[in-house]
This record gives structure tokens, C-alpha cells and sequence, in this order.
């Protein structure tokens, strides 16, 4: 079928609004989402298809509302629940970590939980401390979570088609700066299965990773860096758990140099697993320390130049790649 | 909607049996399972549902198949309730392989949940949202199902209490919630825990129909839900009842519970839900003596029986789960 | 217990004068705020509290300099009424070094922490827990202050509404929750949002003295809060005020409000706070027209004024920042 | 002031004590802490020489009484709340993560919030999924927040008073299996400030990271070690944030071979970051990959054989240590 531009929000709905049709136990529940379409517009036009029985807005109960999507995953329904701003997830984090996360083991394998909890974090656009966030790290650490960051139209709906049809509780992370963004996307099935990195760009100097709103600031500095020789590889995991190792492991067994580029602060965020695995894995490969480009350890601050100065920048990202192609030298 | 004793006709001998059986299933399962744990057969917490067995018996007796429950940390009386074997609790509680959970939950996460049993759970008050999902999933599939969703006193200083029930309320879904009041949390009074100890009050006030029973009388809880089932089944949905009862030992296994006063343990002693299920089935049921010895022999070496079964199974390899979760 | 009208005798000029210009002096920020919004020079969320104004004022004229304030998403009423200046509020807004927060927090962060203002909160529901620990603070520290904390209807349906008080009810605590029942979160109705619309029952369930009154009455609002504050420091506490009003425009300068219907805001509009306590001064405490003209145009030079200070302030450098947040 | 053998959870009582005869605004609130004494028994006898009004139970309400105990920091008190097990803690993250830790910042840096959150986690006893937990690695993300885990009576005293002193919240992590271990401690003042890593054991060869209940555990693994004629050096951060990384790059610098042990699962965790902090910052003094023994990525099992599987035992420690003495040889 014909690829056609869409934008991120448009291709989540459209996944969205396909698994609907395919299947009536698929649900959505969240704030404002029926009439309003939400406050991302994903879910725009869904009430008028799918009736108030299928698409409803709720109190404000996150706890309440994540656990009620266990529940109806437990109960074989097909539940999405979307929650505004990940920061707010927190609410529901006994859900998540002990429920969700759980229930399958404590049944001895027999209960399963397809939950989806749909979400956006990042900063963006000063909404400050308690809306800015990157949490990914704190559900990538939690055995049992499926841990899922589109960074393209393209992979936000195959990644939510497919999030629709496994048996597991997936932590669906979209991030507000992506919304309004385009890319080819097909028309009808698209599946992406987890656990499948994806190179965004080909390259052979060294090694770039990177997952949502960083993918297109990545892809911007391997532009700037093509610009100076480098050929630099850009490699979106696309999911984090679970995490496509063979794919990392084979792009470093071709540069030897690795940066890893995460919005998160640095502090125990992802980048610092990936590191710690491919340090271990592919010690003898690399011809330089895996370097992290992160956010600042600190919640974001409101003011427009502290937000940039807490979060990668393009120049951050190019100064760290020509960094590790460096060091031996330098060392 | 406070207290309601009266009762209309004489209910049927099967039901005053299954009440019953039910209720000394329970009472025999938990001080079997006392005993092995005594003798250092169980490992972890065990929460007994001693003197608190006719709720679970009665509730469970006007539901269907179709419909779900959803259990606490003291869960044993809602799993056996529910229709689960004894076999394959007690294999739980040895952690065998024959176990309901394979020997992976335990007593905390007991559950046959081919029983559509939500599970029980070891988070105080996290059982009830996803007792509401659970009738949500049923109302979004058409489904007439009800839930019944057990909470606990201590559970309704959690948060979850208002938002579950809450929402639960605004779609109308067809969801039972029964606090077993046992008037305790650990060693912590419910005076201690709250101002009003009407707990059924917090259901109307955010206008959910709301009652209060004795819940050391099943077949009062049996009534009450089934009406509460009724009601749900015609969209007036949920119905909250607090069911007042008591512990009769402490905590867990290894709380003496010597905090609780003598003369108010005597007074539920003497309002045992087992003897009153009991009573019934001799007084209203018309069942003899010895019938109902029999069957209260029948249920023990039910249980003997499957302690055996229990203890001659083995349990899960650690290469069985180190391959079961690799995929975690 | 519902709304109580009636009110005895005249109330002192200072305060009418004091709950019209703090009404005013809200009412003058939020719209130049929103001015400020669309030329472009705030950026992130701004929730004005237009036509809710009578709460505030009310609210913090009842209490002393020791007394604690706790505030939500909509907060900047609140702060100025407990004192703070317009300067460094409208320096925040605009991201400057001499804000509040020096340009940290922004309109959903704001707060002068030395007036005892535990902040507003961008988290629905987070400020009440807040409100009741510093309420628990001064009772250990033998402190008769009273702690208010304003919160919403949106929030009655979160889990900290319910937990929280209860704790505060159990402790007896210094505690005033104040409702601003909007009938709004967003654009969900309240009566989509739960089944009972009367919130102040919520707290009556639980046994906390709770009250229902028109939250567009800076002199109700006021009179009731002192006869909480009275209470709490007799060690009555806590009291729950449901204060009804409606918001003038969107949820936020971006929300059109649309689906407010036009009747239902005609019939706040006139019954708008600040017109209240305009007309309350001029009738009850005999200010002349012309005076309170003065006092408006001071207040709006004030605002002004501060707006030019903001924009010649600088702001935190990134340098700064990084050393600030070093040690995080 | 003489030392005298106490156990970890008479040390951790001692240091509340101390520091509530010292401290008027000290108080504790939690699950059965008063008459009970607190299921771990650390708060017996606080209740008899401090009064209902410093020591007082809670019903269950986890998430109002971490919002609790961070208002009343903010009004100037020093709370200390106890959370029963560190699973429970996940129903107050919203407070922890979107309140504790973002006051400073968001007020500018002037509010502060000295909040300790002490609780416990860990395997023991057959508790299971829900209560068996090891989640340091969610709070060492979260900037803001202070992590501590004390292993030896002696560090828990000295710690928990240091946390009563300073000014920004505390997640106090104890283990539910150290409670009854016994070590040396001062009597009176006993002050450990954050951030300062202790060397448990001297050693050259490799350096064994570990802290909490992996202390003892990697102590005994250095004792074997010793046996067949390896030195390992043992070192416990004390404190996960701040970090005392001098120390720890002090430690590689001399042994260039380092392995990490920690009971939570593998992935993601706090392991990972420090792995990824010296491969970044002593790249060139690694002889060897850094090695990680950690959880397996799975809830806790029941079953008492499955449970010790999903944690590092002792010889999982010396296996590790000597494929890091071995890994030159081998590649
Ligand atoms: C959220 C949470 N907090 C604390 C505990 C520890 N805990 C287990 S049972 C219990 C008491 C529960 O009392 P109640 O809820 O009334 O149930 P009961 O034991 O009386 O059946 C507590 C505090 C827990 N399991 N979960
Ligand atoms: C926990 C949480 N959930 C959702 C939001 C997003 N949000 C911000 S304001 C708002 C509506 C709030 O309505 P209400 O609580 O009644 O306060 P009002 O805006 O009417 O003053 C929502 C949903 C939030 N900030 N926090
Ligand atoms: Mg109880
Ligand atoms: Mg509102």
C-alpha cells in the first residue's frame, strides 16, 4: 500500500484507529481524550468512530486509571490508557512496577497483562520540573516491561500496532517535541516487532545511538559531521526492553566508537546500561570509551536557556563524536 | 445504608450446604496450613482468613462463572471460595510445581485464575482498580459479568479506595466492593485509622449505593450480594459493602495478636461465621449431625490428601526458570 | 453541612479594602499576564484564576503571618494574596533572575517561600499531602498555626484527597482544605467526573466538619475560613470548605473555553468576586467610588511598573546554573 | 566514647534517638512504629521516651505520608517517614519524584526539603515479588534526591544521623537481612557524611564494588579469593548519590580490574552507571571489561531455590573476580 506524510500524532492515530477496527476489546481511557481528542490530538475522531463505550475521558486519577488498564488486560480486554505527561505516571507507579509488571511471574507464567500505557515525556516549550521529564530509565529497570520510544511516524505506528497485539504490559513513550513532526508512513498493516534497532543512517567512523526526540538531533549532527568527513551510523533501538544487543553490537564491531545520546539525565539513565553492556561485550573492540551525551543531572528549570543548557544539543552530540574519534589519540 | 437483618424465605439446602462447605473448606485450609507452616513446610507470609470465612463463602455463592473476583494479602478464603482445588493450594504453599503459581507467587499471590480470579495481592488496596478494570473489560465486551472485588479495612485510607470506586461509579460498571471490615490493620485499630469507622459512609458520599453488614453471617453476605449482583446486572452498578468481622488469631502466623482485647474476640468467637453456617444448614437445611460430620470428614482428608499430593511433587528448576524469564 | 448565608454584622473597612484590593490586585495580573502570554513573552502553561479571585482573597485574609498556605496548577492568586510581591511574580513569569524562583519554577512553580507558601503544583492533588505535613510540623513543634491548602474539584478525585485528610482528621491537625470547585478540570465537567457533586461530603465521611458555600463571596469565604482557623487553633481541626465558583475563561490562555455554556458563565459573571468586593466596600465600608478608582489605577500602576522592572532584569546564566546544580 | 557490638537495627534506632534528644523537629511517622515498635523493630522504645506526638502510626496510606513527610521538611521540620518494605515506596513516587526532589530547584534553590525516607529492601525469607525488591537504581535517576545504603551497623548509625543533619531528601535504604547483623559501634556522635566510600577490605588485584547486603556477601567471596591467592579489594560507595567516585577510580587505578555487584536485576541498574562511569573516566586502566554480578532481569520468585537463583550468591562473586583476573588471557 502507498506511503503518504503523516505526521507523528496522525500515525499513532491511525494505528490506533486500525487495531480499534480489528479488534472491539481494544479500549482507550485517559483525560479528555473522547471530545477533546486529548491534549496531543492523538486520539482525534475516536469517540466519533468508536463510541463512548470504547474511547472515554477520565477523572483525574492516574493511580486508579493505570491500574484499572491492568486490571482489564488481566481480564483479556485490550485497554490503552493514556496518561498526559510521564512525570504524572508516577502516581501510578505501584501499578506499573508491582501489578503490571508482575502478575505474569506470580502466576507462574500463566497470567499475562497486554496493557498499553501511552505517555509523552521531554522537555519542551517551558513546561518546567514536573512536566519535562525523561523517565525511561525507571521502567527499563523493572523485569516485565516492555519499554517502547518511537521516534518516527513511520515507527510509532507500526511499534503501537504491534504494541496492541503482544501479551505484554508495554510502556508506550512518545515525546510532546515529536507530535507535529513528519515522515512516510504506509497505509494500512505495519508491524514492528520489538526488540528490532533500526538504522537511521549508514556509517563507518563511529557508532551514534539514540531513541526519540534525539534520533532527528542526532541524524542533524551526523549531517554537520558528514560535513567535516566523518561518516557517522546512527543506530534507533527503537525499543528498549527488550533491546536489540546483536544490532548494537555488530555496528560497533564496524566503527570501534560509540556515543551514546539520551535526553535523560545522565545519572543512571539507559545510556549508561547500553554502555555498561557494550564495555563488557565488545571490550576489545572498542578503540575509545563509550561516550554519553545526556541531560544535566537536574530537573529542567523553566527559563528558555537553562531548558536547552539541561537537555543534548546538536553541538553537544557532534563535539562528543569527534571526541571518541580522538581519544586514542589524545590519550 | 446501615445494617439490614431481616430475612424473607427459607433459602435452599443446597445453598446452606455449599455455604457451609465452603466456609470449613476455608477454616480447614487455614489452620492445615497453619500447622505446616508450624512445622517449617511454608516459607513467608501467610495471612489467615480465620473467622472472616463467611464472607468469601457467601459473596462467592451468588456469583457465576462468568463473573471475577479480585482478593487481598488474605486471600486463601477467596481463592477456595471461588471454586479453586486445594490441591494446588496447598502445592502453592509448598512452593511445588503443582502449585497454582507453580511455587513463583506464594501465599501473597495466590490465585487459579482460570477461575477468572484476579488474584489475591500484596499491596494493600492495589486489588481494587484493577477490580474495576476488570468490569470494565466486561462492560466494554458487552459482557453482563459482574466483579466483586475483596478489600480490607486498611485499604480504605488508600487512595485507591475514592479513584477505583469512583470510577467505577461515574461508568456504572457492574463491580462489588466488600471491605472486610476485621477492624485491623496489623495491630493498628480502625479508631486509630480513621475518625468515622462507618467505612460504607465513603461509598455514599460520592453516591455509590452502600451497605453495611455483619459479615460473620454468610448467608446475610450471600443476600446482600446477590441483590448487589441483581443490581449490577440491570446497570445500577456498583454497590459497595462493608462486611463487619474480625480476626480470630493475629495478623499473620507469627503475630500472637495479644493486642486484641479477650471479651471482644469472644464476642465474634461466639458469632463464628463457620458455626453459623453450620447452624443453618442443621436449623433451616435440615441436615442431620452426622451428615454434616461427614462432610466436614470428607473436607479434611480432602485436605490430608492433597498435603500428600503436595509434598511428594517437586518444584520448578532453576534452569526451567531461568528460561521461563529470559525473555523478561 | 450546605452553604450558610447569613452574616451579622458589618464587617471593619481595613478588611473590605483588604479583600477588594487583593481581589483586584489578582484580577490586574492575571489579565496583564495574559497580555504578556500572547505578546509572546511567557512561555510554558498559564492558568489564570479569573473570576475565582474571592477565594483567595477571602481565604488569606483570614489567617496570621505564621500560618502556612499550599496552592495548585492556578496558583497565582493565592500567592499574591498571601503577600507577595507583584514584582517578583511578574519577573518569574518572565523568566528573570529577580523572580521568585529566579526563572526555575515559571507560573506553575510559583511561590514566595518566605511567606510560608508551600507553592503551587503542577501535579493535581500533590499540594494537599504537602499542606497536611506542614500542618503536622507546627503540631510537633507546638505551633498553633493553621495550614491552608487550596485545591480543586479535579483533585477531590484523586487518592491524596482522601488520604490525606484522614490523616489530618486522625492527628486533629491545623488544616483547612479549601476546595475550589470550579466545575471544571479541563473541559471534563464535574458531573462527568463523579456522581456526587457535592464534594464537601467527602470530607463528612470521614468525620472532618465540612462546608459547602459560594466561593464568589469574598466575605463569606472570609468568615468562614476565620471560624476554621478559630477552630483549628482550638484544636477542632481540620476543616474541609467546598467553595463554588467558575472560571471566566479557558483552563488555560490557550483554551478558548468554548464549551462553557454562555448562560451558566452570565450567571457568574454576575456574580463575579472582585465586582463583590468592590461593591461591598463601597456599600458596607462607605468607600467613595472615586477612592476605589484610586486604589484600582495604584494597583494597576503597580503591575505595570513591575512589568517594566521584569524586563530589565536579567536572567540566571547557564553558568550560574550548572554551578547551582552541581551538587544535584 | 567506647564501641560496643550492636546490631544494625539497634544502630539505626540509636542514631533516631540521638538525634530526636537533639533535635525537637525530629519526628517519625509510619506503619506500626509506635507501641509495635516497627515491624523490623527499629523504632522500639521511641514511642516511651519521645510521646505520641513525635512517634505516631499511620493507616496505610503510603503515598500522603511521603507527601507528608516532604511538606513537613518544607515547613522547616525533619520528618522521618518509614515505609514497610521499598516496594511500597512506589505508591508515593509522585511525591518523591515530582515533589522531594524538584522543591529546590523549582523554588529557585531556596526551599529545602530535609526529608528521610527510610524503608528497606531486598530478598529474604520467601516474601516474594511484591516485597522482595532491590530499587535503588528508580531514586539514583532521579536528581534531587540523596540515595543511602549502609551495610554494617557502624555506617547505619553514622549515616542516619548525617541524614537528620543535612538538608535535601533522603532515601534511607536499609535490607531487610541486615536488620539482625551485628558490628562495632561508637557510642554517641558518630557522624558519616555522604558521599565517602569506605574500603572494607584492602586489596590489589581487583576491586569488588558492593554495598548493602552484598557487603557481607563480597566479603566472604574476598575471602575465598584470598584463599587461593587473589587480593580483592573491597569497596562499599555508602552512599549511591553522591558518589564518591574518587575513591572508586582511586581503587581501579590500583587494581585495573573491577567488578560490581549488586542484589537489583541487572538491567538498568545502578551497577550499569558506575560500569559506565569508569570505562569512561579509566578506559585506560582497564586490564579487563568491567564485570557486573547482579539480580537476574526477573520478579522475585516464592520458591525459596528460585529466589536465591535470582540474587548474586558468593560464588557467583569469585567466579566473576577471576574472569576479570583471566579476561586478558582468554581474548
Ligand atoms: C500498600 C501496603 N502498605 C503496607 C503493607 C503491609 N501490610 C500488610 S497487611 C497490613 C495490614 C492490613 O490491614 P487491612 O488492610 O485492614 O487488612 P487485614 O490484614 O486486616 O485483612 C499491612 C500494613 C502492604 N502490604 N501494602
Ligand atoms: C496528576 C495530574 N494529572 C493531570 C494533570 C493535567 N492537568 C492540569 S490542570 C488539569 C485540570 C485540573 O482541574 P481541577 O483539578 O479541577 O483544577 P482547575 O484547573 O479547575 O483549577 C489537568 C487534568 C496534572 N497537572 N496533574
Ligand atoms: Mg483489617
Ligand atoms: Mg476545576
Amino acid at each position: 500500500m502507498a506511503d503518504r506524510e503523516l505526521m507523528y500524532r496522525e500515525a499513532l492515530r491511525e494505528a490506533l484507529f486500525e487495531e480499534m477496527e480489528l479488534n472491539d476489546e481494544v479500549f482507550i481511557i485517559g483525560e479528555g481524550i473522547a471530545e477533546r481528542g486529548g491534549s496531543y490530538k492523538v486520539t482525534e475522531g475516536l469517540l466519533a468512530k468508536f463510541g463512548a463505550l470504547r474511547v472515554r475521558d477520565t477523572p483525574i486519577s492516574e493511580a486508579s486509571m493505570i491500574g484499572v488498564g491492568v486490571g482489564a488486560a488481566i481480564a483479556h480486554a485490550r485497554p490503552v490508557v493514556e496518561i498526559l505527561y510521564i512525570d504524572f505516571a508516577m502516581l501510578g507507579m505501584d501499578q506499573i512496577v508491582n501489578q503490571a509488571a508482575k502478575f505474569r511471574l506470580m502466576t507462574g507464567g500463566e497470567g499475562r497483562v497486554p496493557f498499553v500505557l501511552r505517555t509523552q515525556g521531554g522537555t519542551g516549550g517551558g513546561v518546567a520540573a514536573q512536566h519535562s521529564q525523561s523517565l525511561e530509565a525507571l521502567f527499563y529497570h523493572i523485569p516485565g516491561l516492555r519499554v517502547v520510544m518511537p521516534s518516527t511516524p513511520h515507527d510509532a505506528k507500526g511499534l503501537l500496532k504491534y504494541a496492541l497485539r503482544q501479551p505484554d504490559p508495554v510502556m508506550f513513550l512518545e515525546h510532546k517535541h515529536l507530535y507535529m513532526t513528519k515522515g512516510m508512513v504506509p497505509e494500512g498493516e505495519l508491524i514492528i516487532e520489538f526488540g528490532k534497532a533500526d538504522i537511521k543512517r549508514e556509517g563507518t567512523d563511529v557508532t551514534l545511538i539514540a531513541w526519540s526526540n534525539m534520533v532527528p538531533r542526532t541524524l542533524e549532527a551526523a549531517e554537520q559531521l558528514a560535513g567535516e568527513g566523518i561518516s557517522a551510523e546512527v543506530l534507533d533501538p527503537r525499543t528498549l526492553v527488550p533491546l536489540d544487543k546483536d544490532a548494537i553490537l555488530a555496528s560497533v564491531a564496524k566503527t570501534n566508537r560509540v556515543v551514546i545520546v539520551q535526553e535523560a539525565v545522565r545519572r543512571g539513565g539507559v545510556a549508561s546500561d547500553i554502555a555498561s553492556i557494550i564495555q563488557q561485550e565488545a571490550f576489545y573492540d572498542l578503540d575509545a570509551p563509550v561516550e554519553i551525551v545526556a541531560g544535566m543531572n537536574t530537573p529542567i528549570p523553566f527559563n528558555l536557556e537553562l531548558e536547552k543548557a539541561s537537555v543534548p544539543q546538536t553541538s553537544d552530540i557532534v563535539a562528543a563524536a569527534k571526541s571518541v574519534l580522538h581519544a586514542d589519540k589524545a590519550a | 445504608m446501615a445494617a439490614d437483618n431481616t430475612r424473607s424465605n427459607t433459602p435452599p439446602k443446597e445453598l446452606l450446604e455449599k455455604l457451609f462447605t465452603t466456609a470449613f473448606r476455608i477454616r480447614t485450609f487455614e489452620s492445615g496450613g497453619i500447622k505446616l507452616y508450624r512445622q517449617g513446610l511454608v516459607r513467608g507470609y501467610f495471612h489467615p482468613s480465620l473467622g472472616q470465612e463467611g464472607i468469601a463463602s457467601g459473596a462467592c455463592a451468588a456469583i457465576e462463572d462468568r463473573d471475577y473476583i479480585g482478593s487481598t494479602h488474605r486471600g486463601h478464603g477467596h481463592c477456595i471460595a471461588r471454586g479453586a482445588e486445594i490441591d494446588g493450594m496447598v502445592a502453592e504453599l509448598l512452593q511445588k510445581r503443582t502449585g497454582y503459581c507453580k511455587g513463583y507467587g506464594g501465599s501473597m499471590h495466590i490465585a487459579d485464575i482460570t477461575k477468572n480470579n484476579l488474584g489475591a495481592n500484596g499491596i494493600v488496596g492495589a486489588g481494587t482498580p484493577l477490580g474495576v478494570g476488570a468490569a470494565l473489560a466486561n462492560q466494554v465486551r458487552g459482557s453482563d459479568a459482574v466483579t466483586i472485588t475483596f478489600t480490607t479495612d486498611g485499604a480504605t485510607n488508600n487512595g485507591t479506595f475514592l479513584e477505583s470506586l469512583n470510577l467505577a461509579a461515574i461508568w456504572n460498571l457492574n463491580f462489588i466492593l466488600i471491605i472486610e471490615n476485621n477492624q485491623y490493620a496489623v495491630s493498628t485499630t480502625l479508631e486509630e485509622a480513621t475518625r468515622d469507622t462507618d467505612l460504607y459512609k465513603r461509598g455514599e458520599a460520592i453516591g455509590v449505593e452502600s451497605h453495611q453488614i455483619d459479615g460473620n453471617d454468610p448467608l446475610l453476605v450471600y443476600e446482600t450480594v446477590l441483590d448487589a449482583v441483581k443490581k449490577c446486572r440491570s446497570g445500577l452498578g456498583p454497590v459497595l459493602i462493608e462486611a463487619k468481622t474480625y480476626r480470630h488469631s493475629g495478623h499473620h502466623v507469627n503475630d500472637p495478636g495479644k493486642y486484641m482485647p479477650e471479651e471482644r474476640l469472644k464476642y465474634y468467637m461466639d458469632r463464628d461465621p463457620v458455626d453459623r453456617a453450620r447452624d443453618n444448614l442443621i436449623k433451616l437445611g435440615k441436615m442431620s449431625a452426622e451428615e454434616v460430620a461427614k462432610l466436614e470428614e470428607e473436607i479434611q482428608q480432602e485436605f490430608d490428601a492433597a498435603v500428600e499430593k503436595a509434598k511428594a511433587a517437586g518444584e520448578i528448576s532453576v534452569e526451567e526458570f531461568q528460561d521461563f524469564v529470559s525473555a523478561y
